[in-house]
């Protein structure tokens, strides 16, 4: 039996899991994006700082399964050094691919993933104003 | 490095002597118990072995053991069977909000055809209040069900004097013991049950196998319809092999339970201690005494249960949330709800349990990895930091 | 000497590589399959896999299969599955009068419960006229159940036929083929049936395991109440070790079936020739042609079959009676009166069903033995003189 | 796993069947009882000689069983040498104890064969008169 198999998720998704990018906090963020609540068991929270209106770092804090931890990874990763009009063009079906893909009970996070960027992005306009 | 199996309570291995008892009926003496040819005969004594094994294990008597597929169907049959066969008497079942869900999920069912159920609730160690069963009973009470341990938190319910409860109202008292049967002595007589759950692969028998009590007397129409197999209580070509596993099985508990449980009790309780000592923030769900020897449920602040168990698995540790991670539903565990956890909390929760091959090594190692997994987790929690 | 086994249709033994394939289940990879760790992913995969074997043996879809814990499961879940989920639509079911008990006792169980339930007559040969099915749908049925090969006298019902005509009324329909899978190619989509029973243990799978294949748009409701199992169809933890034997079963029966079929024709047919050339008075029953490839089912005149079966005991041969002796009651096979035998065929009938391990030296053997039985027997019998 | 337990009935009901006493017919009995019918699946004929109020001879013919072919031939056994007033004393269950017991579900056979051997005295009695 292949060992890939024995794992609910792929490789890149636990490849995210197990080493996951741009963890932490972030020094005055211009965007905040909070998601998620305990009721339903995920929490994101994922903070950008833009320059010219490209997002030049992304970082995150999650609190959940191992997809919603991939997830929040893989976004900070796609988003950094978009523009905020591509990066509004992220949709969670493209996070999910970038992984390799989602066990279908797991594709809400890829729609929280999503829904944190966006968060993220309104707040940095928000801020703007 | 072999993996550090920590997950008993959802299935044990099969014990190679289990498995090794048998192996003749699958080849050898292979005929249907039901057949009166010699090949068949064989059988049959091999299965009636099997149900003493079972029954003494327990205290009952031969003939109150029905084998089953296993402790959802001892359950179904239980609850569906009684009420069944008592609809004229009444419609009102009792029940605590910490069962099963083979149980749960039942009562639901019932309760779409007709029937009315009482949930109890528990305390915060999970304990079902035998007062609280008491003043629930009405005249239209046929059946009360309160499981004896909890599989999630470990809990031992007070089911001997709730069987005292039900003795003195006439009404039916049904246990789930699949967690309990072979890991604690077990009476049904001292426990004053007309029905008892069991199920193999919790005790080193085989998947697919268990068993209902059925305390001679008590009405109940058969689950299984068919052939005149069980004494016409459940239909279908017996399950020779796995019946003679579980007896097999049995005798073993039988034999080795004391000593077991006493062990066990001493690795659990240097596994709570020793993770409360370690890691901050954490609470011991369930019982701190009354709880099954093999049974260690904590929830970890900050942090939800599936990361937990994906990194112990990646360390090699195999353990079990107590929310139902695989399943379409994001609810985190009813039962760690019903005892007055936050959701929060409830999401963060490990179950850890122990068994026949659990070393103290092995508790050492589990002792070293999980504060390192647990702060590399809060390290990413964005509850961390309130 | 080895004893003659002529009773495959009771159960079979399981095979040899069967049991291989199972083993590494019990006590390596005894993982949960609901499990996310390593553990019972791995179980997992063993539980697809054979899923997809079972399912190609019939031309099914793998999530159409819902593995049971045997036939009598599988028959009782199809008929009260589809019974509780479709009672708003109607409350009759059409049944033949010769099907096993696991279908006839439930019907009669659900008669109770308020459904109606039309036994269809079958001909000299046992067999169902589907102009009579046609004839017998009214509005309100939801439900046809009817065997595809009957286990004790062999005949293979017109399954196609009656597939299409509940096709047309849009009937749901439900057959009971534990005696042909494995042993006659079988194609749902060409049966046209919605709901299809097997049993692993009649064909050289363990005991205690079956499945209901069930068409994908089947409204049923489950039968086993409790955990998220088998896509919520079935709850309980999967028999992993049992279903992966299905599994190996199915695929050697898949190889082996279209040879072996054939090789147990010449012998079941030399078998029948064999007695109806050396005895007299005496009766084929079942269809001569449209019939298992395993079963001679035979009544001798003047004698009764428990006797010939403790005879034939006594020199090493089993084989089984049309009656049901084992059983409380003493009525003769339901089955063989509703095909019109008199009371004392019925009781004077012998069932020899052949498998894999039959030679044609046992078959020999037998052809030497039953003559003299039946004769002894026929001796002291009040009935011979007339 | 001792040889017995692998047969439903007792030593002494198989050495019976296997080797049945008294069997086939006798030429002018005086007295012949029959009973059962082929509906329940048992027919057992009885056949007494009886000389000075004593049973000289009995033979049975039996379609059933192996419990009742074993019943048949011990209760022929039994009456053998006993005065009609004995013989009526003969209850189903002294046949059955004789035979080292029957299974529960087989008692009815002995019920049969006392039948049987009534029925027979009961003929010949009638002859007489
Ligand atoms: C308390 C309890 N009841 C019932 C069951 C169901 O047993 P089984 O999986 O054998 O159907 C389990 C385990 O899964 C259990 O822990
Ligand atoms: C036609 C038929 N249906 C159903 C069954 C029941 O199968 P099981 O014994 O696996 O429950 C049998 C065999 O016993 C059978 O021959």
């Amino acid at each position: 039996m292949p060992e890939n198999v024995r794992t609910l998720y792929s490789e890149k998704v636990m490849e995210h899991f197990r080493n996951p990018r741009n963890v932490g906090d972030m020094e005055k963020p211009d965007g905040i994006g909070h998601v998620g609540n305990p009721v339903c068991g995920d929490i994101m929270e994922l903070y950008i700082k833009v320059k010219d209106n490209t997002i030049v770092d992304a970082k995150f804090k999650t609190f959940g399964c191992g997809a919603a931890i991939a997830t929040s990874s893989m976004v900070t990763e796609m988003v950094k050094g978009k523009t905020i009009a591509e990066a509004l063009e992220i949709s969670n079906r493209a996070v999910a691919e970038a992984l390799g893909g989602l066990p279908p009970i797991k594709m809400h996070c890829s729609v929280l993933a999503e829904e944190a960027l966006k968060s993220a992005i309104d707040d940095y306009y928000a801020k703007r104003k | 490095m072999k993996p550090i199996y920590l997950d008993y309570a959802a299935t044990t291995p099969t014990h190679p002597e289990v498995v090794k008892a048998m192996l003749p009926y699958f080849t050898e003496v292979f005929g249907n118990p039901s057949s009166i040819y010699s090949y068949g005969l064989e059988a049959k004594e091999a299965l009636e072995q099997a149900r003493a094994k079972v029954a003494n294990l327990i205290g009952a008597r031969d003939e109150e053991i029905v084998f089953t597929s296993g402790g959802t169907e001892a359950d179904n049959s239980a609850l569906k069977g009684v009420a069944l066969a008592n609809e004229s008497k009444g419609n009102h079942i009792i029940t605590s909000s910490i069962e099963h869900h083979a149980v749960s999920e039942t009562c639901k069912f019932l309760e779409k055809r007709g029937f009315q159920v009482t949930y109890l609730p528990v305390d915060e160690y999970g304990l079902v209040n035998p007062e609280d069963v008491k003043k629930a009973i009405t005249v239209k009470t046929i059946l009360i069900s309160i499981m004896y341990g909890n599989n999630e938190v470990g809990t031992i319910e007070p089911i001997a004097e709730i069987g005292q409860i039900a003795k003195e109202a006439k009404v039916y008292f049904h246990t789930d013991a699949v967690q309990t049967v072979g890991h604690i002595p077990i009476a049904v007589d001292e426990l004053g049950v007309n029905l008892l759950s069991m199920s193999a692969h919790k005790l080193y028998g085989p998947k697919g196998v268990g068993a209902l009590y059925v305390r001679k007397g008590t009405r109940l129409v058969p689950f299984l319809h068919g052939g005149d197999q069980e004494k016409k209580r459940r239909a279908t070509t017996e399950n020779v092999p796995g019946i003679v596993g579980f007896g097999a099985a049995a005798e073993m508990a039988q034999r080795e339970m004391g000593q077991e449980a006493q062990r066990l009790t001493h690795l659990r309780d240097r596994l709570i201690k020793g993770i409360l000592e370690r890691i901050e923030d954490v609470r011991l769900n369930g019982h701190p005494k009354r709880r099954l020897p093999n049974n260690v449920n904590i929830s970890f602040n900050f942090v939800e249960g599936e990361s937990i168990l994906l990194n112990l698995d990646l360390e090699g540790i195999c353990v079990s949330t107590g929310s139902a991670c695989t399943s379409a539903s994001l609810e985190p565990s009813a039962v760690l709800l019903a005892m007055g956890l936050s959701h929060e909390l409830a999401h963060g929760s490990l179950r850890m349990t122990l068994g026949k091959w659990t070393t103290e090594e092995e508790i050492n190692q589990v002792l070293e990895v999980l504060p390192r997994v647990i702060a590399k987790l809060r390290a990413m929690s964005p509850l961390m930091k309130k």
